[in-house]
């Protein structure tokens, strides 16, 4: 397939948005609650990125952060950098803040049903930002958004674009909101859980919609969502998030093939699949995720993980390299690779991840013993 | 819609069938009676033109209403009569008050006073206009006042704003108007002389009623129209309205209002009701003509007719009131419809 | 200095009350009344704003006089209405009055003797809904007519002699007959358009008058405008050539009014509480009313302690009413011993009447049989919703309970359920007021006649009702006061009534209006009134 | 001299020579009528200078002051307002219990019932509204007699109409929740379903609504007051209060503005305690 | 195969829809469930799936009798439930439990933990007082929660903690069957895992039966041993969970089991998936015929006219489509898209309405003779 073969090898080295050490805390009247404690990654030109994680992992906080939308009160982004096209976005004035928005990047929000404004008109709501953003007459915002209503597959567009929210199906909100994310061409595209709320055979629906539309403009795409399964068909990369951090980044055949962390060994064995046998048991990961309100010294995986060592409780994993363009955030992560890889996999090259530095809390002494543990 | 509008039309012709028939029930079982004093021949007189002394219903008793040779003295027990009910001859249906009056009515027409010499349909016609232009202009203020106080402490929730918007609001709805509307005569008509102190001839005159009747809904609107906002404002469209990049005055003015402002809506038809009798106060206070006053002081002097004249006034008012807000409803928020 | 504020206290009226101008704001002579008129209709009318309006609109026989003050003679109370004179007959029951030539009506018409004759004979008509048809009856016949009793009006004592004299025959000698005259139920009304209208005569698009003034407009709960009428006889002598008047139904409204400049007179008598701040206003001004404020006792139950004489005596010695007026009313009214005013024309009240004697009273209430208030029942003291009745009330309770250990329950009801509770006697003790008709004291004492319609109390005293007889057959005047003045006593010692205090008028009138003399029935005809120009310029710069 | 025949009338106030003028006892004294304390002076004065000095009268109390002034019988304004609030509060309270009981479980049984039944109870309630409420109240007043909290009962029967509303329409949006299908099947009965599951949960609106029908009973009985229909005296409240302070707003503006700011406080922290016992009902709010 | 438990007759659940506002009429039913026909053995695990709306929930609910049926059976223990009054039924409820998907939602939230378990036990007198107490904590033993916190409100708990909450309380009056309604779609992923193992355990433990209703056809596959699947209030098929996986026969099967992402880009990569066009229609008006024809690939006049019936087309397996009568159709039709060029891609992309409508015979004909 044409889609496939882009999502292979990105077309261009090119980064578009690029994300450092992000930090995003909300105050709740229980503490300092680390939604996103120190994020980091890149997204290139027409790549697309899958995001999971289980619920409250900070996969929509970090998403929403980028583009500048954290409700404050409570929320607050306490740290990191976000580089958008070359531009700071962290900094950004109000007002370039709002000619990035729904322009350069746009979002496709979780929930269609309520993502909508109930009140108002589709054709208001579409025409929007084509006025805002665009300049274009009315008329001509019309015109456009009725061209866009077709191509997300809603027929007769030229009625439909009048009525409200309510009188369209859940399906078709959500094309809707894709249509609107889309009008804009947009140099990049968050769809944070597309589909949770549609039926699987709407989903599929809407899945291959945003392949298809990718293909067609070029857009890159960050797909956020807890369905392991729905990144599988899409995603080139694959972000694991636990605990407001990233704990594994890599391609998305890799790391079903050879998971680099313990969290998202985890995570797949517990997920039951429809090509498997049910007579295996499920295997859930014990325990529950960490209290982000407290500090958390070490691996907030720690408490839950089987491969668990002292060290994992007491200082924070930077991202190791476990192999070319895989990285994961586990002390012991070439074991965990290698025993996941098995006999296949040579032995992972350790690798300190150079951009992280700026965290300084391994030294000479516990890398060395990092060695020394991977090759024992 | 127009089915619905019918419909709601016909069945409000029940209730305010039922709640004439109740107000008259009532209106009849109040201790005493139009025509009690020596020196209220007029109101014997009306009382026997409209067969008053009839009962309204099949009683058991025939009510203790008779009236006494000349109509000097009207006997009356004082007390409900609870009797057990039994059915009145077929022949002596037609002559209960009810019926004269329900007939009367189909007739267009609400009797006429008992006590002056006009009829219910003059006096309350006289007086209904003002009593509208003042609910209306009142609410206006309320609205006017309360939206944008609701809206500021809203978007600024939890802070100085917020909270003094808020506190002005409780006092304003704490302060009972008999106090507020003689404390703006004072101030503005007898100290600063900016308005007349009584009376309604000019539109300037309804400015200090207006603000007196319409200063507690304005507080009460303030604290619907936050409640509303707080409310809206978290919604996930208003988060996919800012997502767009669209300014925060269209955000606010163009996404959150509309919905901000469904509870404010769904409370205006209780409230003009309430602006409406509750203006019977302020009437008294600025000497206006309204039908407030007629209202009280009817009941007070068992003017039957004017009594039940304005309660069928009123609650006609209040039929098509909530009429008139469920419409707004269905013009504001696109999901209700009554047509399903 | 450590003064701690206290309500309605006498330093109150501050100075520099003058700071507004009566009616400055008015565009022309402006008063209110209390409330909207039940009708224009003389006939049918009854209260007060009615009678302010129909002494203006309508001229009967006889008018009312300027003033009640300072007059020996009770017949200088009115002065020639559309009569020029009346003469009287020796046996005193026959009045022919002699109507003047130029009376005419609005529309142009004379009014003629005949006028009256009709418009009689229809207050007089059976079931005809006129509060004080009584007052006719004092005319021969004229009570069995309205009773039905008498069927041929020619029996009647009205005869119309002459398009211009009227002779009256009465059944008994009636001293305040000319009063009675001068009163609107004895008012000409247009019988020709009442014949062709119906009850709509009155409508300010049909209404005629005979007065000095026309009704130019009427608008429900707002106002009434006169203007002067171009056909009244005696217009070269009416200064006032229009009138406006307001109808403020609240007293505290009609204060507010009068102090924005938009009254020339109050109009209404103002309670105290509205009053106190501008008792030493220029514009200030009581005059006395020809009523009493009491108590009436209820003294038909048996079991109740009230039937006897001595716990009524009591209960009367021991209300301080000096202290009443003086301090609760703010000495707005006239302390009362007696049950009848004073100022009557050739009357005296009897001796001291009821004076305030906590010993005396102590003594009577224990020969009752309750030394000390022992073994008194909880009675209770019924009046109608109205501030000033409950201050009364409230201080009066409070007497009651220190001189006589007695204690009581005040009991407020609305004016209705008053009024039935009274009429049916539904009470023990009650709050009642009365204003005198004219200016006899038997407009005062017939009340407590037997079988009076508004006795309400039950008490009936044999000795009494014959003084009141023997008084109606007299024909001497000063025979007649004594005999009255007898009764009076009676119901005073044995009575079932407190009196409180004497009513008086207290209006804010400007002070720059000429004509305004005290009335004790409070009517002021806007025929004897004038109004200089105002000064109004100097009292508004004057205002900040 | 005559024995004085009330030992608490001289709560008056002495100059510093601890002389009581003559003439300003009327203003003095604040437990009879001015009137009788003249009189009882006079009789004291034995020598006719318009003054009395203590010695005069051993049993003379120390000076009392009247903290927030006197009304037009002299009575102590602080002691009326005190008495005024347990009139106030009790008929606010009472009242608001009563719109409590009726409407809580007739909006609860109509919302949970619903289809017909809810349907009628809702048009009944729809006829009560255009009902005149002026007329009730005197109906009531002469069925329930001068009893003043039989009155506010009655008031109160009149408020329940919005609680059964608001009560409706919580307990509509609530039975659809599971847990309340949950209760079905389990079996427990429907009045336990009522009485148990959803008004427990309805209770944060409920109760906020009750605290805002507290004032607006006080301002009931206040407006009942202004008409002259409130309480008996020489009982009174706040609302008669204020509305007989209205009367003499100029000349003595304390009689209006105290009980007056009475009210406004007390309202103001109904609706903070409405706030806080809503949440205090709510576990989800509690904090260990 | 084990005894039947549950059957199941023709079940009916219209829900009608009044208007007016005096007098109500009804206008219009919504179909919720409209003719179900199956049985549930001692035992087992049914699972249904199926889109939102289709009517799952209903059955579940009609079954336990929380809806009183429209028309139909449900047959347990010998006894007809629908025709049995409230207080005959009230004994039977013991047996007849339900789980309920939002453990958010199903716990009342102002009662603590111990009151919401021994609620049960009271209604049906089970236990009281200490006895009581000392049944919820074992029962908190047994869903694996911490019996200390039988004080503790629901809101103080995990999404996994509390549905366990649920599950003490449906299995507090020892039921025999329980209905399951989405017990794990509001979890998170690792916990749903958790859930669905208790589960397994606890029906070995006690010998229960479930009703597993959900619309992640993976964990049903899992969890369940017959899979049983809903479209618009009706069945259109039941089978094994291996059969179903393996051999759908019904083309909204086969839809469905196409469309379920696999966490696996490798066979993601290779699959092929069925995209059903357009909307689920409403149960207020449902098509006509067989309700899925308007989605249907394979549809032709024959389904817009006459409704299938639910029949056994192989042992233990039912299916409604009038595909069983045509075989060949099926691979006719996949052919001709394909010569079409109609991919996926293609499909999803514009004409949604190309397989919306019944392709006729004829038309069909053309396209495989071209
Ligand atoms: N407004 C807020 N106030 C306080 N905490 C918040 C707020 N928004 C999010 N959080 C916290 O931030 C954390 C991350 O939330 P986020 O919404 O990013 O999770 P998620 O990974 O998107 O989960 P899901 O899959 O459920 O959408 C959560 O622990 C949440 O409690
Ligand atoms: N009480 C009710 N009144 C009216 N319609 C109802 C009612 N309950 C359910 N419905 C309708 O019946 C249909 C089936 O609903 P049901 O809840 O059984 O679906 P479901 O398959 O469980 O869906 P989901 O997966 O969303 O839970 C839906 O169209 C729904 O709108
Ligand atoms: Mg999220
Ligand atoms: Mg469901």
């Amino acid at each position: 397939m044409k889609s496939d073969e882009t999502s292979g090898t990105p077309g261009t080295d090119d980064v578009l948005l690029k994300v450092r050490d992000l930090k995003t805390y909300f105050d709740t009247d229980d503490g300092e609650v680390r939604a996103v404690d120190g994020v980091s990654f890149e997204i290139k030109r027409g790549e697309c990125v899958g995001v999971v994680g289980e619920s409250g992992s900070g996969k929509s906080v970090c998403q929403i952060s980028i583009l500048g939308l954290i409700p404050s009160p409570p929320g607050r982004i306490a740290g990191g950098e976000v580089t958008f096209d070359g531009r700071d976005l962290l900094g950004a004035s109000k007002k370039q803040l709002r000619s990035i928005r729904g322009n350069e990047i746009s979002m496709i929000w979780q929930d269609p049903m309520s993502s909508l404004n109930p009140f108002l008109k589709i054709s208001r709501q579409l025409i929007e930002p084509l006025q805002t953003h665009q300049g274009l007459s009315k008329e001509e915002a019309r015109e456009k958004a009725i061209a866009m209503l077709e191509k997300v597959g809603i027929p007769g567009p030229r009625e439909r674009i009048d009525q409200y929210p309510h009188q369209f199906s859940g399906g078709m909100r959500q094309r809707v909101m894709i249509a609107m994310a889309l009008l804009c061409e947009p140099k990049l595209l968050i769809a944070d859980e597309p589909t949770t709320a549609l039926d699987v055979t709407i989903q599929a629906q809407i899945l291959e919609l945003i392949k298809d539309l990718r293909t067609d403009l070029g857009t890159s795409v960050i797909v956020i969502t807890h369905d392991l399964g729905v990144v599988a068909g899409m995603a080139d990369r694959i972000i694991v998030m636990y605990a407001g951090r990233v704990m594994e980044v890599t391609a998305a055949d890799k790391l079903f093939e050879s998971p680099g962390h313990p969290y998202t060994v985890g995570l797949l064995k517990s997920v039951p699949r429809l090509d498997r046998g049910h007579e295996e048991r499920l295997i859930p990961i014990e325990g529950r995720p960490p209290d982000t309100s407290k500090p958390i010294p070490g691996c907030p995986f720690a408490p839950r993980c089987a491969w668990a060592v002292s060290k994992c409780h007491s200082e924070r994993p930077p991202l190791f390299e476990v192999a070319p363009g895989h990285r994961s955030a586990c002390w012991r992560a070439s074991e965990v690779y290698q025993a996941r890889l098995g006999s296949k996999a040579s032995t992972a090259r350790v690798t300190r991840v150079e951009e992280l530095a700026g965290r300084g809390s391994i030294n000479e002494t516990t890398l060395a013993e990092l060695d020394a543990e991977g090759r024992s | 819609m127009t089915r619905f509008i019918i419909r709601r039309l016909l069945s409000s012709v029940v209730v305010i069938l039922i709640i004439i028939t109740l107000s008259l029930w009532i209106t009849r079982q109040a201790p005493s009676n139009p025509c009690l004093q020596e020196r209220e021949a007029n109101a014997c007189a009306c009382i026997k033109e409209h067969a008053l002394d009839r009962p309204i219903f099949p009683v058991h008793n025939p009510p203790p209403l008779t009236p006494l040779e000349g109509c000097q003295y009207w006997e009356s027990a004082g007390s409900l009569v609870l009797g057990p009910i039994e059915v009145l001859p077929l022949s002596e249906w037609s002559e209960t008050q009810y019926v004269i009056y329900v007939s009367t009515l189909l007739q267009g027409s609400l009797g006429g006073s008992m006590v002056t010499d006009r009829t219910v349909i003059e006096t309350l016609g006289s007086a209904l206009p003002y009593t509208i232009q003042l609910g209306i202009q009142a609410l206006l203020i309320a609205l006017l006042i309360g939206v944008p106080a609701g809206l500021i402490a809203g978007l600024r929730q939890n802070t100085m704003p917020d909270y003094g918007v808020m506190t002005v609001a409780m006092v304003g709805v704490s302060i009972p108007n008999f106090v507020l509307g003689p404390l703006l005569i004072m101030l503005f008509s007898l100290k600063l002389g900016w308005f007349t102190a009584v009376g309604w001839e000019s539109w300037s005159d309804s400015v200090l009623p207006s603000i007196t009747l319409g200063l507690f809904y304005a507080a009460y609107i303030a604290r619907l129209t936050r409640g509303g906002m707080l409310e809206v404002i978290r919604k996930d469209y208003i988060r996919t309205a800012r997502a767009k990049g669209l300014t925060e005055q269209i955000v606010v003015l163009r996404h959150a209002l509309k919905g901000a402002l469904l509870p404010v809506v769904s409370y205006l038809g209780p409230a003009f009701a309430a602006l409406l009798t509750g203006s019977v106060v302020v009437e008294e206070i600025f000497n206006l003509p309204g039908v407030g006053t007629h209202f009280v002081r009817s009941a007070l002097n068992r003017d039957y007719n004017l009594v039940l004249g304005t309660i069928i006034l009123y609650s006609s008012l209040l039929v098509v009131l909530n009429l008139v807000v469920d419409i707004l409803y269905t013009v504001l928020d696109p999901r209700v419809s009554y047509d399903d | 200095d450590k003064k701690q504020p206290t309500a309605g206290g006498e330093g109150q009226a501050k100075g520099g009350q003058a700071e507004f101008v009566a009616g400055s704001e008015a565009e022309m002579f402006t008063f209110a009344v209390a409330a909207d008129p039940q009708t224009l209709d003389p006939g049918r009318m009854s209260g007060a704003p009615e009678g302010r309006i129909a002494f203006n609109l309508f001229e009967g026989l006889m008018m009312p006089g300027p003033t009640t003050e300072g007059l020996d003679d009770a017949s200088e109370l009115v002065v020639p209405g559309v009569a020029e004179s009346y003469e009287l007959s020796e046996d005193g029951r026959t009045y022919t009055f002699k109507l003047r030539e130029d009376a005419k009506w609005s529309n142009g018409k004379a009014v003629t003797a005949t006028d009256f004759e009709r418009s009689w004979r229809r207050v007089l008509t059976p079931d005809f809904p006129s509060d004080y048809q009584s007052f006719m009856w004092v005319i021969q016949n004229a009570e069995g007519f309205s009773k039905g009793e008498v069927t041929d009006w020619s029996e009647v004592g009205v005869k119309v002699v002459d398009d211009r004299t009227l002779e009256v025959t009465l059944t008994q000698p009636t001293p305040y007959f000319p009063e009675l005259v001068a009163f609107y139920t004895f008012f000409p009304v247009p019988m020709d358009l009442v014949e062709e209208k119906g009850n709509d005569w009155t409508r300010p698009e049909n209404i005629i008058t005979n007065g000095p003034y026309e009704l130019e407009s009427y608008r429900e709960q707002q106002d009434l405008m006169l203007k002067k009428s171009e056909n009244y006889w005696d217009k070269a002598n009416v200064a006032l050539d229009q009138a406006r008047i307001r109808i403020i139904q609240d007293t505290n409204a009609a204060v507010n009014a009068y102090r924005t400049g938009e009254l020339h007179w109050s109009g209404t008598s103002l309670p105290v509480a509205q009053i106190t701040g501008l008792l030493t206003h220029p514009d200030y001004l009581q005059e006395p009313m020809l009523g009493t404020y009491y108590y009436r006792i209820n003294v038909t139950d048996e079991e109740s302690p009230l039937t006897d004489n001595r716990v009524r005596q009591a209960l009367a010695m021991s209300v301080d009413s000096r202290s009443l007026v003086e301090d609760t009313m703010n000495n707005l009214f006239t302390v009362a011993n007696h049950f009848v005013p004073q100022g009557l024309p050739g009357y005296a009240s009897p001796g001291e009447g009821i004076t305030y004697d906590v010993a005396r009273a102590k003594e009577l209430l224990a020969e009752a049989g309750y030394p000390d208030g022992e073994g008194f029942p909880r009675i209770q003291l019924l009046y109608n919703v109205d501030e000033n009745h409950k201050l009364i009330a409230e201080a009066v309770q409070s007497m009651w309970k220190r001189n006589l250990g007695v204690d009581i329950q005040l009991v407020n009801k609305e004016w209705r359920t008053y009024l039935q509770d009274v009429s049916s006697m539904n009470y023990e003790i009650a709050r009642a007021g009365w204003i005198g008709d004219y200016n006899d004291p038997m407009t005062f004492l017939d009340m407590w006649e037997t079988g009076n319609g508004n006795n309400n109390t039950g008490w009936s005293d044999e000795e009494y009702d014959t003084l009141l007889n023997q008084a109606r057959a007299e024909r001497d005047p000063a025979k007649r006061m004594e005999l009255l003045a007898q009764a009076e006593a009676i119901v005073l010692e044995r009575g079932p009534v407190i009196p409180v205090y004497y009513y008086t008028n207290n209006v804010l009138v400007s002070r720059f209006l000429k004509g305004f003399e005290p009335h004790n029935r409070d009517i002021h005809l806007l025929k004897y009134m004038s109004l200089p120009e105002a000064p109004a310029a100097e009292g508004n710069e004057a205002a900040e | 001299m005559a024995p004085i025949d009330h030992p608490d009338v001289f709560a008056c106030d002495a100059d510093e020579a601890g002389l009581l003028h003559f003439e300003d006892a009327g203003r003095l004294v604040d437990i009879v009528s001015r009137g009788e304390a003249r009189d009882i002076l006079a009789r004291m004065d034995t020598e006719g200078q318009g003054y009395i000095t203590p010695e005069q009268f051993e049993g003379l109390p120390r000076p009392q002051r009247n903290w927030l002034g006197t009304d037009q019988l002299g009575r102590d304004l602080l002691s009326r307002m005190l008495f005024g609030a347990r009139i106030s509060l009790a008929v606010g309270l009472l009242a608001t219990f009563v719109s409590f009981v009726i409407g809580v479980s007739y909006g609860a049984t109509a919302g949970f019932v619903g289809g017909k039944v809810d349907n009628l109870m809702m048009r009944v309630v729809d006829i009560m509204y255009g009902l005149p409420f002026m007329f009730l109240v005197i109906l009531l007043m002469v069925v329930f007699g001068q009893n003043i909290f039989l009155l506010f009962i009655a008031l109160g029967a009149v408020q329940w109409l919005t609680m059964a509303r608001i009560v409706r329409g919580q307990v509509i949006s609530l039975k659809g929740q599971e847990f309340v299908e949950a209760a079905q099947t389990i079996g427990v009965s429907k009045f336990n379903i009522i009485f148990r599951h959803l008004i427990p949960n309805a209770l944060g609106p409920i109760i906020v609504y009750a605290t805002l029908t507290v004032p607006a009973v006080m301002l009931e009985e206040a407006f009942l007051s202004f008409l002259g229909l409130g309480v008996q005296a020489p009982m009174t409240s706040w609302g008669a209060l204020a509305s007989e302070g209205r009367q003499l707003m100029e000349t003595a503006p304390w009689l209006i503005i105290y009980p007056g700011a009475a009210l406004a406080i007390t309202l103001l922290s109904l609706n903070f305690v409405g706030d806080g016992l809503r949440d205090a009902l709510d576990p989800q709010l509690r904090k260990d | 195969m084990a005894e039947t438990l549950l059957s199941i007759e023709n079940l009916k659940m219209h829900f009608p829809v009044y208007r007016g506002a005096l007098v109500r009429r009804e206008v219009n039913r919504v179909r919720a469930v409209d003719g179900l026909n199956f049985e549930i053995y001692e035992g087992e695990t049914l699972g249904l799936v199926g889109e939102s709306g289709c009517g799952k929930s209903t059955t579940g609910r009609s079954i336990i009798q929380l809806y009183r049926p429209t028309e139909g059976k449900v047959v347990f223990d010998g006894k007809n439930l629908c025709e049995l009054p409230e207080n005959e039924l009230h004994p039977l409820r013991r047996d007849l439990q339900m789980i309920f998907q939002d453990p958010y939602g199903s716990l009342n939230p102002r009662m603590t933990v111990g009151d919401i378990i021994a609620e049960p036990l009271k209604v049906h007198k089970l236990a009281s007082g200490k006895a009581a107490r000392e049944r919820v904590q074992e029962l908190m033993e047994i869903v694996g929660l911490d019996p200390r916190f039988i004080r503790r409100y629901p809101h103080e708990f995990s999404g996994g903690q509390r549905q366990r909450i649920g599950i003490a309380r449906a299995l507090a009056c020892e039921p025999r069957f329980i209905v399951c309604d989405e017990p794990i779609s509001a979890l998170d992923v690792s916990i749903q895992a958790q859930i669905m193992n208790l589960m397994e355990d606890l029906q070995k433990e006690f010998n229960l039966t479930y009703l597993f209703i959900a619309h992640d056809l993976a964990a049903v596959r899992h969890i369940s041993d017959r899979i049983a699947v809903m479209y618009l209030g009706k069945m259109a098929e039941l089978a094994d969970g291996r059969e179903i996986y393996d051999n759908p026969l019904h083309p909204y099967t086969e839809a469905l089991i196409s469309a379920v992402p696999i966490p696996d880009p490798e066979v993601e990569k290779t699959r092929q998936r069925i995209v059903l066009q357009g909307d689920v229609p409403s149960p207020l008006n449902p098509p006509s015929g067989c309700v899925f024809h308007t989605r249907c690939p394979y549809a032709w006049e024959r389904c817009a006219m006459e409704v299938p019936r639910f029949e056994q087309a192989e042992p233990g397996h039912y299916v409604a489509c009038h595909l069983i009568d045509e075989p060949m159709r099926r691979e006719r039709v996949k052919t001709a898209m394909a010569k079409g060029g109609a991919s996926k891609d293609a499909n999803a992309a514009s004409k949604p309405a190309a397989s919306a409508a019944p392709t006729s015979d004829t038309e069909l004909k053309d396209e495989v003779s071209a």
